[in-house]
């Protein structure tokens, strides 16, 4: 009986560290852990956070599975236990505050970075214009209009690397979230608000990105790519899709309003009224990102 | 326990507290009233937020007539005092007059819904359905919720009185008096708390 | 917390620990308290009534004032009309009635905090 | 007339829930519909099914209902888990479309949350609660037969949308704008909020119910100091519901009212703000788990006492966590959309409250091992889930930690790390606990002891069983996995992880067989508890025979101090040896009633009704409603009178009276 238990019990723990292993094994802890491995300053900051606090975590683990442990292989019933049997020990004057005490501290530990970074992630990087884009979630694509570039394009975005980007967020659909998982943390697209959300690409490269919020029968289909590239190939970029793609008309707004699924697509100009406006009851304060819009041409829109 | 008798020892205590089991059932409407509280708090933070949104909408300010209110407010204030009597009286073992009280309590709540129907069907007539704005929606929601259980509540001192009739006073019908008028009592302070909150402050600017 | 008792006249122990829970009853010859009450109640109806036609306050002072006169008719409702201390052991609902106004005022308050930003300007 | 059978057809039974796995199900329905009717009416059951169980206010007979709903909805909404783990083990077959598997994944999270965890855990505060605090009933028993209807109505409602009309589908949040009419127009999304605010009528009752028999109707010298864990934690639990259930209650009847009504409150236009609803729904969200877990932890707290043979360590903080907890559990709720932007004073406030909670909880984990320490451990099936709640609900508990720091969570939001977490959790803690309480108290429920070598395979399995399969979704949420996907494309290195995770799931359901094949062989074979008291148990339910009588305790007995039945046994006294005959009274008992039976029934009409806007039918089911309370309300006759005669013989053949 014993020895069935302990070693079915040692099967367990095997086989819980086995399936992690092999989880990782198998795919080799490679690039496709995009959460792990951030290409920008925001995701950086955001992993380097969650390490620490894994850390944290894992030492309260071991030290309740080491404790769990011994109490179940000494104090086990079977007979000629020579452990002490303490059947009214019930209480200790200062064992039990340390149960408060000591995760207090670790808390402490994690919740010092974690305010720090919460309100550092709020502002953007003081010396650098950023790009603006607007984004709007849609049935179920995205539009991304550039109001500075004055070009928009849908379920693809550019980028220009060491910059960062601020993103304008709303929805004419149900809620989603826009979420580039290598650059960094996701944010809600609501219809009704407008949330500012940075993020920065410090490598060239393609990163994709998804919806975040279930939103209907489409939902799946909301992957998007952002192609970080240098600035110049950037400006380029803008100036080519200005030159030789189609505008975007009100009728076309309107279609991709319709509920369906669509491929990329590009637009040399885009109408203004696409854009929510204070007059139609929004407003720019707050966000996650609290910022204070330090681009002309985005508040001119509003 | 139906048993209406008190012992000498214990004069002071009310019937319905001296009996364990509706002493129970007191506690338990207590519970209850928690839970409404609640969910009026909620409804409170729904018309909170909402308030400013009036989309083309009339705005509090345009829309409240403070006249029909003060009048429900008087009525609300009063029956709470008659149900307070009527308690009272139920405690002096006088039935009669817990009948009047009740059934003044009972005229003061349909007059108070009366006047805040009509106030509604004012606001509609101007176009201001609940259809027109969050504000309005939150508005009809958290003052039709509260006129609502005053609706409730006379039905049920409706059924009250025909169980007084048929049984007079005895532990049960006193406990239930006693719990009717918890909920009057509370659904005046929900009432205050509108008054304040939505039509008061609806008028400063 | 006690065996039923069919006679009814036992109070009920005190739970130890929560003295402050102690029953209290208020029976008396003439209702006093009741019409004290009610006026009492008209009063503060009609301060807060005449503060807001008047606009005797800034808003937000005013918006504070009369809440707090609201507060105060419940106070007053809870205290005279509705036997709050009543029971037939430990008060045991001035437990949750704290709790619950308690809960009511931070889910409000906190509900505006957390939606402030988003109040449509229109 | 064919026009009219025509649009029912077509209402009832839309094209796009004619899909051959629905059909399937609508058949399976039918036939053991029909096989149920066919064996109470061959075997004259119908008086007995009415009188015995539709109207019996008897607590520990109502435990037996929520548990039976509470198992049959554990399978409902296992095998929709199962089918979501086969479609996303097979993106590119699909075998459940994009349709289907958003009703499945909305049933499965609804299904377990409100329809299997809360009726197995008033299944367990029914049966143990009373007989735990030393008290012939709940405080209302009539009340509680009107939960358990209300609850099944609710819960029934919300299960054949799968067969008439279709599912909701949009996740057991619901948030709008797409529960919007625009953007859901099916009638999934009624079904949704009218059955839930049914059952949630029901669950605030419940609360209010045992607040009230914990706070009244303990036996004398029971002092709150003295109560069993159990009942502390069902008394914090109760307190949670009376807080958490009407901000539930106000969402979804708002959200119902702009479905149906046309108010304007979580609509896109006309300055309605679905940030509102998602702000309410988490007031209840987040209590609400701890809702769910609680419970559980009241259950380790008797189970390691009783299998360690020693006393619970450091009652007085696991009480002062356990309310902690109730206060803090109310704080927390925004961590659930930290990334809606509330700013970062917001977002920081609610991240350290979150935080916060880890500190009462892990007391209580120290406190379970420290009362393991110097101990005897005997390992049956019940202790068997308390040593796999621990470790499985400390990784769980991590996991969120991780989550409620805040710019964590904007990575791992809505990721299947979330997903893991919250499994992690619910399995780990609510569900392990659940079934560690079933084992335990199964004796007492029905007199015969669950086979234990077979519960120890059905452990095994589910045990195992979890963690393959959720462990690897922590990796899939890193990975940047999003929950709520029916497909996905490869190449994002998510396929073999998801693969691995199905296999885990259907080790869960072959877990999950065991489960029940240990319960159909028990029944038939299962050792009997003659003594009353199988587990050597430390607190009065084990003082009285299992099951216990219909009147619970001949007489009330007198309580000294924590774990009574032990203190009782160590001095060598039963309730047994303690009961003379002339001590025996006549008692009341609470007469059985179909008033709760109708009531639940019209909430139902009245529900269907409203889910179609067949108006006539839904007030046809408010009249049923008002009907019921004012018979309630005119019923004096509650009553039946128990003689003391009847009580000396049911003890006698207990062997529980003096000669
Ligand atoms: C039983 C249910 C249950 C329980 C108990 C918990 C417990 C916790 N949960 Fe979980 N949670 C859910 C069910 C539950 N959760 C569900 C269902 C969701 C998702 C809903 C949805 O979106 O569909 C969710 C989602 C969720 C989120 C939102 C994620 C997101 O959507 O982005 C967060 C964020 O903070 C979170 C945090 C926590 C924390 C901090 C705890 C803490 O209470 C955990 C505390 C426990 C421990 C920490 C372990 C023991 C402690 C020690 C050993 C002491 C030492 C420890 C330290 C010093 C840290 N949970
Ligand atoms: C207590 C609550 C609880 C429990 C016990 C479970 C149990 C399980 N859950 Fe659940 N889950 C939730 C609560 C719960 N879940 C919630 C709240 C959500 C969120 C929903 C939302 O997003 O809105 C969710 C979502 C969810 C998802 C995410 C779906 C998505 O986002 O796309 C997944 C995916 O793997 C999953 C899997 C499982 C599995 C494999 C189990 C297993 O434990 C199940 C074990 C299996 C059984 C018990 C079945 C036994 C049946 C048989 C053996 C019958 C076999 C016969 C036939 C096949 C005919 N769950
Ligand atoms: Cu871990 Cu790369
Ligand atoms: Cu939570």
């Amino acid at each position: 009986m014993r020895r069935r238990v302990r070693s079915s019990r040692r099967a367990y723990r095997m086989l819980a560290l086995a399936a992690l292993g092999l989880g990782l094994l198998v795919s080799g802890c490679g690039p496709q852990y995009v959460v792990l491995h951030p290409k920008g300053p925001v995701g950086q900051s955001e992993l380097h956070l969650m390490a620490f606090a894994a850390i944290a975590m894992a030492v309260v683990i071991l030290v309740v599975f080491v404790l769990f442990g011994i109490a179940v292989v000494r104090f086990r019933d079977y007979p000629g236990n020579r452990n002490p049997y303490t059947p009214h020990w019930h209480s200790h004057k200062w064992l039990e505050p340390l149960w408060f005490i000591i995760p207090a501290v670790i808390l402490t530990v994690i919740a010092v970075p974690t305010v720090n970074v919460t309100y550092a992630l709020a502002k953007l990087p003081p010396s650098k214009d950023p790009v603006v884009i607007n984004v709007t979630s849609l049935n179920w694509k995205w539009l991304f209009e550039y109001p500075n570039q004055k070009i928009a394009t849908v379920n693809y975005l550019y980028i220009p690397v060491g910059k960062p980007v601020l993103f304008h967020l709303t929805a004419d659909s149900p809620m989603n979230t826009f979420w580039v998982p290598s650059l960094g943390g996701m944010e809600y697209t609501m219809p009704g608000r407008i949330l500012p959300l940075w993020l920065e690409a410090s490598k060239p490269g393609v990163y994709w990105g998804h919806s975040g919020q279930f939103s209907g029968i489409g939902f799946e289909k909301m992957f998007f790519y952002v192609h970080a590239v240098s600035g110049p190939k950037f400006t380029a970029w803008a100036n080519r899709v200005r030159a030789t793609a189609r505008p975007m008309t009100l009728t076309a707004y309107h279609q991709l309003l319709r509920f369906n699924t669509i491929g990329a697509e590009s637009y040399s100009s885009f109408p203004a009224s696409t854009w929510p406006s204070v007059s139609h009851g929004f407003t720019l304060r707050g966000g996650m990102y609290l910022l204070k819009s330090n681009n002309p041409g985005a508040t001119a829109q509003h | 326990m139906s048993t209406p008798a008190v012992s000498e020892r214990h004069q002071s205590i009310p019937v319905e507290f001296a009996d364990e089991e509706e002493s129970i059932k007191i506690t338990g409407f207590w519970m209850f009233l928690m839970t409404d509280m609640i969910i009026f708090a909620s409804l409170f933070a729904v018309y909170a937020v909402y308030r400013s949104r009036t989309a083309l909408g009339p705005t509090p300010q345009q829309l409240f007539h403070l006249g029909p209110t003060v009048l429900e407010t008087l009525l609300l204030l009063t029956s709470s005092f008659t149900v307070g009597i009527a308690v009272w009286a139920m405690r002096h073992n006088r039935l009669r007059m817990v009948f009047g009280w009740l059934i003044a309590t009972l005229v003061l709540g349909a007059g108070f819904v009366i006047t805040e129907i009509s106030d509604f069907v004012s606001y509609m007539s101007q176009g201001a359905t609940w259809h027109v704005s969050g504000f309005l929606s939150g508005f009809y929601v958290l003052v039709g919720t509260h006129g609502a259980h005053v609706t409730f509540g006379i039905m049920w001192a409706i059924t009250l009185l025909l169980q007084l009739r048929r049984r007079g006073l005895t532990a049960v019908t006193r406990r239930k008096l006693f719990t009717f008028s918890l909920y009057w009592h509370f659904l005046d302070i929900v009432w205050v708390f509108i008054f304040t909150f939505v039509y008061l402050s609806g008028k400063i600017a | 917390m006690s065996e039923h008792t069919s006679d009814g006249t036992e109070l009920e122990a005190v739970e130890p620990g929560l003295e402050f829970l102690a029953p209290k009853f208020e029976v008396e010859g003439f209702p006093w308290a009741q019409v004290m009450g009610y006026v009492f109640s008209l009063l503060l109806t009609f301060a807060a009534l005449l503060l807001v036609v008047d606009h005797a306050m800034p808003p937000i002072l005013l918006l504070a004032v009369i809440l707090a006169l609201a507060l105060g008719q419940a106070g007053l409702q809870l205290g005279v009309f509705m036997h709050l201390r009543e029971s037939r052991g430990t008060a045991w609902q001035l437990l949750p009635l704290g709790l619950a106004f308690f809960i009511a005022f931070a889910l409000v308050g906190t509900s505006i905090w957390i939606m402030l930003f988003k109040t449509g300007v229109s | 007339m064919p026009a009219f059978l025509l649009y029912l057809v077509h209402t009832l039974f839309p094209p796009d829930t004619r899909q051959p796995t629905e059909l399937g199900a609508d058949f399976m329905i039918l036939v053991t519909g029909i096989g149920i009717v066919y064996i109470l009416t061959r075997y004259k059951k119908w008086r007995w099914l009415w009188r015995e169980w539709l109207t019996t206010v008897d607590h520990k007979r109502i435990a037996i209902l929520y548990l039976i709903a509470a198992i049959a909805m554990l399978f409902r909404g296992g095998v929709d888990a199962l089918m979501l783990r086969t479609n996303l083990a097979l993106p590119n077959v699909q075998p459940i479309g994009a349709l289907e598997y958003n009703e499945v994944f909305t049933t499965h999270g609804t299904i377990m949350i409100f329809f299997m965890a809360m009726p197995f855990i008033f299944a367990l505060f029914n049966a143990v609660i009373p007989l735990q605090i030393g008290s012939r009933d709940v405080a209302f028993p009539r009340l509680n037969a009107m939960s358990y209807w209300l609850f099944a109505f609710g819960a029934m409602l919300f299960n054949i949308s799968f067969v008439v009309g279709g599912s909701p589908n949009a996740g057991w949040t619901g948030y709008p704008p797409l529960t919007e009419l625009a953007f859901n127009p099916g009638p999934g999304e009624s079904y949704y909020f009218l059955s839930l605010l049914i059952a949630g009528i029901g669950t605030t009752i419940t609360g209010i119910n045992f607040l009230v028999t914990i706070i009244r109707m303990r036996a004398p010298g029971m002092t709150l100091m003295r109560m069993p864990m159990f009942a502390w934690s069902t008394l914090v639990t109760s307190a949670l519901i009376i807080f958490a259930f009407p901000p539930l209650t106000v969402a979804l009847a708002l959200s119902l009212l702009d479905r149906t009504f046309g108010s304007s409150f979580f609509t896109l236009g006309h300055g309605g703000m679905p940030m509102m609803y998602v702000n309410l729904f988490w007031l209840f969200g987040h209590p609400e788990v701890y809702i769910v877990i609680l419970p559980a932890f009241g259950i380790f707290s008797e189970v390691v006492p009783t299998f360690s043979k020693k006393r619970l360590f450091g009652y007085t903080t696991m009480v002062i966590s356990l309310v902690s907890i109730m206060f803090l559990a109310y704080g927390t709720w925004v961590h659930h959309f930290f990334t809606m932007g509330a700013g970062p004073t917001v977002n920081a406030f609610f991240g350290l409250s979150t935080m916060l909670i880890a500190i009462p909880t892990g007391v209580k984990i120290f406190n379970w091992i420290f009362t393991m320490w110097g101990g005897r451990i005997r390992i049956t099936v019940a202790m068997l889930y308390q040593m796999a709640f621990i470790p499985t609900f400390v990784v769980g508990g991590a996991t969120g930690i991780m989550l409620s720091v805040v710019p964590a969570d904007y990575q791992l939001h809505n990721s299947y790390w979330v997903v893991a977490h919250f499994h992690n959790v619910l399995i780990g803690g609510t569900v392990f606990g659940l079934l560690s309480g079933l084992y335990y108290w199964w004796p007492k429920m029905f007199g015969f002891i669950l086979n234990e070598r077979q519960g120890k395979v059905g452990f095994w399995l589910f045990v195992i069983g979890f963690w393959v399969t959720f462990l690897p979704q922590y990796l899939l949420g890193l990975e940047g996995m999003t929950r709520r996907m029916y497909t996905y494309p490869f190449g994002f290195g998510w396929h073999e992880l998801n693969v691995i995770s199905t296999l885990g799931a259907f080790t869960m359901g072959a877990g999950f067989i065991a489960l029940v094949y240990n319960i159909l062989w028990s029944l038939r074979y299962g050792e009997r508890d003659l003594t009353g008291d199988p587990w050597n148990g430390r607190t009065l339910e084990w003082a009285l025979p299992s099951p216990a009588p219909e009147y619970n305790f001949a007489r009330i007995p007198v309580v000294h101090g924590v774990d009574e039945f032990w203190a009782m046994k160590e001095q060598g006294m039963t309730l047994a040896n303690q009961l003379r005959p002339q001590d025996v009274k006549a008692l009341e008992l609470p007469k059985n009633t179909g008033m709760p039976f109708m009531l639940g029934l019209s909430f139902f009409v009245g529900g269907f009704g409203m889910v179609f806007e067949w108006w006539p039918i839904a007030i046809f089911g408010g009249l049923g409603v008002v009907a019921c309370l004012i018979y309630a309300a005119f019923d004096y006759d509650d009553k039946e009178p128990l003689p003391a005669d009847v009580i000396r013989h049911t003890e006698g053949t207990f062997g529980r009276l003096q000669a």
